[in-house]
């Protein structure tokens, strides 16, 4: 679904991301997981169009997109929820969620989505028409996440789910998370912690400096040793996928 | 470093209502210099609030905050700051075309030092959080996590008798996460302080408070000591899951 | 021989350049004229411009730096407040300054020097002038001013009239005062009040300028005010009368009329010399001022039988009822404008001003109305 | 760090940002009085003078990041209080006549005078920040702009004191390039004495976040009225300046037009640092000064060649537009002038 | 007393010209935190497009001669274009610049367009007589109200409802807030965000051009700074008003127009030259008292 090949970005002179090859396949979950600073989030935001790569080649659903706009690759089924809550805060929370689903030419079933959501995530149905920015941190992000559900992605992005969610609602996001793969949804998300994930994960990546220090599906990764030594950096680029 | 002097911050019956919308209703919280309490609680339940309402920046619509038995809750949030609560934000909310050591010496003014011995003071407290070489960088260059760091560093340079922190883990991984405790907890021995401290990571809350506050829907829900909030029933059924809480539990 | 300087420190860009502009052409065109007689002292008259850009820190530079290039006389702008700062150079180097047609008293000995001129006559004169007319020889018995504050000239015209109305009709006369502003866009508060007067007056005197009067004037017909209306000189020449079709009952005291119905026959010739020069008759009725300013000086100089300063402005103070084509002009050496010459009065008929008379107020104005003390 | 023990380099570098600004400046006025002709160096003063006046709007704007369009007020009191006090000895008594008979009938001598009206200025400065000051954000920038209306209308009206809207003609023209110079660089030193002090640090706190600069013990409301006071009265020397440069005062001049002037000066050349400040002051008075002679027409090669008058307006206003679009911060992006070699460390305002 | 119901209704027509000028203002603020001068240019472009461009103090009619419903639609349609064109060329690329530096580009926007209208048609106002059935006054019941101050009520009445509903019910209403807060964020979600802030200037250029319309009809005169005061009003009237708010810009448009109006009505004659003094204190006054304004979205509030 998604191919990314010797994959460059950076700020300024700055280069963040140098030469990255990333796999993601149709109903798979991918974590990227690293350090500070890493690259995770400058990843997400060139694979969604927010930043130029500055080389590389980058292939959704066969198609080059490197350079086109997010509003086009919205159109082609590519979702984001960006590092810290970017929701509307001026907005409502209904009319965030009004814009999650905004494109979609299917609107009784983004109904019933929305019905959906609302469910998993209650406290959004009791601030229903409150201001999104008078949420706390954590429904904050719980309001970005179900925004991205209501967008109906094929394949969808998301930078630090857990952030500022309390212990009971990360497992509740990756329980709906998924339940949505196994509805068909294709995820690549990045993560700080590889606590958490293991179970959940098809592949997972190590980013590190840049560089993809180590890629491997996450029943090789399950004994942990290889995980910390890449994202600790002891140790050279490992691949423990045959 | 002169110490701070005050003993006790102490919230008695406080509650705030945003229109219909009741964000803590009736809750008593009793901070202690010299120790570290975690403040716990499902996403909305208040803490961020509660916060906001301990160092002035939010009027309760009832019940009173006071310093060492002094009525401070009608004092301004400058005010509050200055006789000795100290915070940081959800969003690190860095004084960002400064640098590192003039955010830190802004709060040491703030606490009524001059040019100098705030700089200086911003310089030792650097040191000691290992932030020494970034000192003359801009906090528009920083990463994250020196973000977070930073953020608790200039509330230490208020030298407060007590150091609220909102989420100072957030955003980071493990490794990181484990010298961030390191740092709290020694906290009070270092600077004389109480320690409020809000996190949802577990391990953070469980290995460096010594008593634990719960809210749930803006009420208290239970206090004691980490072990004792870990077995909690209700505990685990609003917070904690029971995945997190065994996974802690292990530690 | 070495020629004679002029230098002309005026505006050809900012607001000010279109005051400025049609009296600079008639400058010129009577420097053409002398210097084809023959030029002034048998010495050709050479001239140099300076834009101001409609700014006192230009106005002053530029004038100073005319005055190092060594003009014999600086022609400066149109109004007191623009052309002081040039005007100060000149009095700084011993030069006559002149302006093209400030109608502030100011220009002159007390609020600039002994060396300064201007070639208009005073704002409170047009006031006096009108309303003498319509008291005396339109039959008024009552007016309303409608004063604009904007600017120091509309609160000079205005107390001109109100002391020359007073002295011929009696203060109770004058109905009631109101104040506006040039750029308010709406005056309807004003003509609620003028409209709710007990007694309605006989006319209303509205001293502003263009756009501010002429929306004014829209606004009081658009009310169904049709009483007539008195009014500056500012508001001369027909530019803006599309702004009040059909516009009736409107009279004001004017320099000349460019539409060839003026008595004088000197006008006329200006008019025709004027069109023979530049294709096309003035923009402005200004434009004779700047003409008017030119001979008035190469006369004085003519007199002195040199350009030198002192001497230049000893026969101009002595000027009494001079007859020079703007009209007699007299100087004193306390007073470098005009207070009493005669006007023409115009009233707009058809879509245009037409001359009525000439007329030659007989009020005149002293040194407190003049400087406006204790008004 | 005690001063016993401070190194000459140390004090070079505390004191560089301030030297890269002046040096130059005074070279330019030697320079221009040697070769260059009157035109020139008048341009040269009206420049020393928008220095001291957009220094002093920075010490506020730039600091606190309010956009005042207030400080023409101040500039317009102290100069109409230097006029009252110095002008036109003749005309007072009749076109002033409101003024008390202290004033009315007698001159005072140049510098008590100007010291009482930059003290004036200040003062103005102190009372409109104690009211207004309050206020946060556009609600500021908005009162500061009602302020200057204010002040407009009430001197264009109260004609028996300020003779309303004409000016005030004949004030004795004391400003040389040197005066202008000196003053310049006391308002270049004092800027920045005061922002690298504790209370430059507390405003400079406050502009980058509000919320965390009373959770770090500042105060909004004084450490934002000291800088509107101090810039009132830095301002309120340059008004003075202005009218003893141009021996004009009239109250129009301190209106809109020339508010955005300056604050374009400011903005261009950065409203971050006080090294934009002047560089703004500097590029714009150039620009204009050149676009200006090219309308005054010069001669290539023989030919007559000039610009259409107005011209210079137009380009003057694309030219600000493009330094914004690709200048987002000013020229000077916030920063201070820096030694070759201490760039790179991403320094704030603060070396010593 | 039908002096008093005069008075208000004096009072109303002029608040209601600087609401209308105020929802403009308030719009593009909401949009872009860009409190836009050059309104005030777009006003004096549209009415100079009336006229052929040229020197000439009495130039011919260009717009102004076209049959009514041409005339307006087409001057609405060059300020619309103008809007446009200044939203591509000056404020796009500044899009999250801070207020201060937008402000200041909308200044020289200003100072470019004025200047710009200056080298064409010269500095000298110029007048043209269109719409004079309309500026003549109608009589109701004894209370005097000209044609286009009636005319302004109803437009300035139904474009504050139009557009608020607009913003708040319709998707593209909601698309525009939401790309205004996070510009970055809306084209992730699949919008438009360059095309949905530019209809937002399209809209104030609708405004604009509505207003220099109604301007002319009253004034019959053209001028370089006629648009300069009404932007000035408005920018005062949106920020007492609320800013974010579109109802409380035209409740603030409502405020200055009435108490400029009751100021010129009710001081003594003396004191009458003061009165724009007295408005801007009023301003003052309010914001000392609400600080944000007289209506504060629940929105305009920031949690801590
Ligand atoms: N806007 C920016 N301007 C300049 N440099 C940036 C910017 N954003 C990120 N960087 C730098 O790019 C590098 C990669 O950053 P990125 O945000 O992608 O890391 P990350 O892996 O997401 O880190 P984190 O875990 O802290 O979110 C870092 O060195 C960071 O400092
Ligand atoms: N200004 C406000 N207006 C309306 N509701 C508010 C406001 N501030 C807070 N709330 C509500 O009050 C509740 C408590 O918020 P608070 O931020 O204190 O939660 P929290 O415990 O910090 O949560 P989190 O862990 O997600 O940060 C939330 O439900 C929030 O929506
Ligand atoms: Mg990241
Ligand atoms: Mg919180």
């Amino acid at each position: 679904m998604l191919e990314i090949r010797g994959l460059t970005a950076g700020y300024g002179r700055l280069a963040a991301l140098k030469s990255v090859d990333l796999v993601v396949h149709t109903g798979e979950i991918v974590f990227v997981v690293g350090p500070n600073g890493a690259g995770k989030s400058t990843l997400l935001k060139t694979i969604s169009g927010l930043m130029a790569p500055t080389g590389g080649t980058l292939a959704f659903n066969g198609e080059a997109i490197a350079g086109q706009p997010p509003e086009k690759l919205c159109r082609k089924g590519l979702a984001l929820v960006p590092e810290g809550r970017s929701i509307f805060r001026t907005l409502t929370v209904q009319e965030n969620l009004l814009l999650g689903g905004m494109i979609r030419k299917d609107k009784e079933e983004a109904a019933a989505d929305l019905e959906r959501v609302l469910e998993t995530f209650p406290i959004l149905k009791a601030r229903y028409r409150g201001v999104a920015g008078h949420l706390s941190g954590g429904e904050q992000q719980q309001l970005a996440i179900a925004r991205a559900i209501l967008q109906r992605p094929s394949l969808m992005m998301i930078d630090e789910p857990s952030l500022g969610l309390a212990p009971l609602v990360i497992d509740q996001v990756y329980e709906s998370l998924r339940q949505l793969n196994a509805g068909g949804l294709t995820l690549l998300v990045v993560e700080q912690s590889t606590a958490r994930i293991l179970d959940l994960a098809s592949r997972i990546y190590v980013l590190r400096n840049g560089h993809v220090a180590l890629e491997g599906a996450a029943s090789d990764l399950a004994d942990g040793h290889a995980l910390e030594d890449a994202y600790f950096g002891y140790g050279e680029r490992q691949t423990t996928h045959a | 470093m002169s110490r701070p002097s005050k003993e006790r911050l102490e919230a008695r019956g406080v509650a705030v209502a945003f229109g219909g919308i009741r964000a803590l209703s009736g809750v008593d919280l009793e901070l202690r210099r010299g120790e570290v309490l975690g403040l716990i609680g499902p996403n909305g339940a208040g803490k961020t609030t509660m916060v906001n309402v301990l160092s002035g920046f939010q009027r309760p619509t009832s019940g009173s905050i006071s310093l060492d038995g002094v009525d401070v809750s009608k004092l301004t949030a400058r005010k509050i700051a200055q006789a000795g609560v100290g915070r940081s934000f959800q969003a690190a909310r860095l004084f960002r075309a400064m640098t590192v050591e003039q955010n830190l010496s802004v709060a040491a003014i703030g606490s009524g030092l001059s040019l100098k011995a705030a700089r200086e003071r911003a310089l030792e407290i650097l040191d000691w959080m290992g932030l020494a070489k970034k000192a003359d960088n801009r906090c528009d260059s920083l990463s994250y996590g020196d973000e977070r760091r930073v953020s608790i560093a200039r509330a230490l340079a208020l030298q407060p008798s007590f150091a609220l922190l909102d989420e100072p883990a957030s955003g980071m991984n493990d490794a990181e996460c484990e010298a961030l405790m390191e740092v709290i907890a020694e906290l009070p021995a270092r600077f004389g302080c109480g320690v409020l401290l809000i996190e949802h990571n577990m391990k953070v809350i469980m290995g460096v408070c010594q008593r634990i506050h719960v809210l749930d829907g803006g009420q208290s829900l239970a206090e004691g000591s980490p072990q004792d909030i870990q077995k909690n029933p209700a505990v685990r059924r609003a917070y904690l899951g029971e995945k997190a809480a065994d996974s802690t539990l292990a530690i | 021989e070495e020629p004679i300087k002029i230098g002309f420190a005026i505006a050809e860009s900012g607001w000010l350049s279109n005051y400025d502009s049609a009296p600079f052409k008639a400058a010129v065109m009577k420097i053409e004229e002398i210097n084809k007689a023959g030029g002034l002292l048998g010495r050709q008259i050479e001239y140099s411009v300076m834009d101001t850009k409609t700014e006192q820190a230009r106005a002053a530079t530029v004038g100073a730096q005319l005055v190092d290039s060594g003009v014999d006389m600086l022609v400066v702008s149109c109004d007191y407040d623009f052309g002081a700062p040039s005007a100060l150079a000149a009095k700084q180097a011993g030069k006559i300054a002149f302006s093209l047609c400030a109608a502030d008293p100011k220009m002159g000995v007390q609020g600039v020097g002994p060396l300064a001129f201007t070639a208009n006559s005073a704002a409170q004169s047009e006031g006096i002038a009108i309303a003498e007319y319509g008291n005396k020889k339109m039959n008024l018995k009552s007016v309303y001013v409608l004063e604009d504050l904007t600017i120091e000239y509309n609160k000079s015209a205005c107390a001109g009239f109100r002391a020359a109305w007073t002295a011929s009709a009696g203060a109770e006369t004058i109905l009631g005062n109101d104040t506006f502003k040039n750029d308010d866009p709406s005056i309807a508060s004003q003509i609620t009040r003028l409209k709710g007067l007990a007694t309605q007056p006989d006319a209303v005197f509205v001293c502003s300028f263009t756009p501010g009067g002429a929306s004014a004037v829209r606004q009081l017909r658009a009310a169904g005010i049709d009483l007539p209306i008195l009014a500056n000189t500012a508001m001369v020449d027909n530019y803006w009368l599309n702004a009040v079709p059909g516009l009736k009952d409107f009279y004001l005291p004017a320099f000349m009329s460019l539409y060839g119905d003026d008595p004088r026959p000197e006008m006329n010739t200006f008019l025709e010399s004027h069109k023979a020069r530049y294709g096309e008759p003035p923009v402005s009725s200004y434009s004779v001022l700047g003409y008017s300013l030119i001979e008035q000086w190469a006369y004085a100089v003519e007199q002195a039988k040199t350009t030198e300063s002192e001497a230049v402005v000893g026969v101009m103070n002595a000027f009494k009822d001079q007859p020079f084509t703007a009209g007699p002009t007299s100087f004193t050496d306390q007073l470098h404008i005009q207070v009493d010459r005669p006007w023409l009065i115009m009233k707009v008929e058809n879509d245009s001003f037409r001359a009525v008379e000439v007329y030659r107020n007989s009020f005149k104005p002293d040194m407190k109305l003049l400087f406006r003390v204790g008004q | 760090m005690k001063s016993g023990t401070m190194s000459f380099a140390t004090i070079g570098r505390f004191w560089f940002p301030v030297l890269a600004l002046v040096i130059p400046l005074a070279i330019i006025v030697v320079v221009t009085g040697q070769f260059g002709g009157l035109s020139i160096q008048r341009t040269v003063i009206e420049m020393l003078i928008s220095i001291v006046i957009v220094v002093g709007l920075y010490v506020f704007v730039g600091n606190s990041g309010i956009i005042s369009f207030g400080h023409a007020t101040f500039m317009a009191i102290a100069a109409y209080a230097s006029a009252w006090q110095t002008c036109c000895e003749m005309l007072k008594p009749i076109t002033m006549s409101g003024l008390p008979p202290f004033l009315r009938d007698q001159s005072i001598p140049l510098l008590p005078s100007a010291v009482v009206s930059v003290l004036l200025a200040g003062g103005a400065a102190f009372l409109t920040g104690l009211v207004i000051i309050r206020l946060t954000g556009l609600a500021a920038s908005i009162s500061t702009l009602a302020v200057l209306f204010i002040l407009n209308v009430v001197y264009s009206n109260w004609d028996s004191v300020t003779m309303g809207s004409a000016s005030i003609v004949g004030l004795p023209t004391y400003v040389t390039a040197w005066l202008a110079l000196g003053c310049a660089v006391f308002a270049i030193v004092v800027a920045y004495l005061y922002q690298v002090s504790a209370f430059g640090l507390a405003i400079r706190a406050t502009r980058e976040d509000e919320v965390a600069a009373a959770a770090s013990g500042i105060s909004l409301y004084w450490s934002r009225l000291i800088a509107f006071t101090l810039s009132g009265f830095m301002v309120g020397l340059g008004g003075v300046l202005q009218a003893h440069y141009l021996g004009t005062v009239s109250i129009n001049s301190f209106f809109l037009s020339f508010t955005f002037l300056a604050l374009a000066m400011l903005i261009v050349g950065g409203m971050g640092s006080l090294g934009g400040a002047v560089v703004g002051v500097v590029v714009i008075t150039a620009m204009v000064d050149i676009f200006r002679r090219l309308e005054g027409g010069i001669s290539i090669g023989g030919e007559q060649w000039s610009l259409p008058a107005g011209t210079q307006e137009l380009i003057i206003a694309a030219f600000m537009l493009l330094i914004l679009v690709f200048r987002k911060d000013g020229i000077m992006a916030g920063r201070e002038m820096t030694l070759p070699g201490q760039e790179q460390r991403e320094k704030g305002l603060i070396n010593g | 007393m039908a002096n008093i119901v005069q008075v208000l209704v004096d009072a109303i027509a002029l608040g209601s010209l600087y609401a209308l000028v105020a929802l403009a203002i308030g719009l593009v603020f909401g949009v872009m935190r860009l409190v836009n001068f050059a309104q005030a240019d777009y006003i004096t472009i549209g009415a100079y497009a009336l006229v052929v461009p040229t020197a000439s103090v009495t130039p011919p009619l260009l717009l102004g001669a076209l049959p009514s419903a041409l005339m307006i639609g087409s001057v609405l349609v060059v300020v619309m274009a103008l809007a446009l064109l200044t939203e591509r060329v000056a404020f796009r690329p500044l899009r999250n610049s801070n207020p201060s530096t937008l402000l200041i580009s909308s200044f020289a926007v200003s100072y470019f367009l004025q200047n710009l209208v200056m080298l064409i048609h010269t500095g000298r106002p110029k007048s043209v007589g269109i719409g004079q059935g309309l500026a003549n006054a109608v009589e109701i019941g004894g209370v005097r109200v000209p044609g286009v101050q009636l005319l302004t009520m109803v437009v300035t009445a139904g474009l504050l409802v139009a557009l608020v509903l607009f913003l708040k019910k319709t998707p593209l209403g909601i698309q525009m807030r939401a790309a205004a807060e996070n510009f970055q964020m809306a084209r992730l979600l699949g919008m438009p965000a360059n095309r949905v802030i530019a209809l937002a200037f399209a809209i104030s250029g609708l405004l604009g051009g509505a207003v220099s319309l109604l301007l002319t009809i009253q004034t019959g005169t053209l001028d370089l700074r006629m648009g300069l005061m009404p932007v000035v009003y408005a920018f005062f009237a949106t920020v007492i008003g609320g800013m974010g708010s579109l109802p409380g810009a035209a409740l603030g448009g409502f405020l200055v127009g009435v108490a400029s109006v009751l100021l010129q009505t009710y001081l003594p004659a003396d004191l009458r030259p003061f009165r724009d003094a007295g408005v801007f204190m009023m301003v003052i006054l309010i914001l000392l008292v609400r600080p944000q304004g007289l209506i504060v979205t629940s929105a305009a509030k920031e949690r801590v």
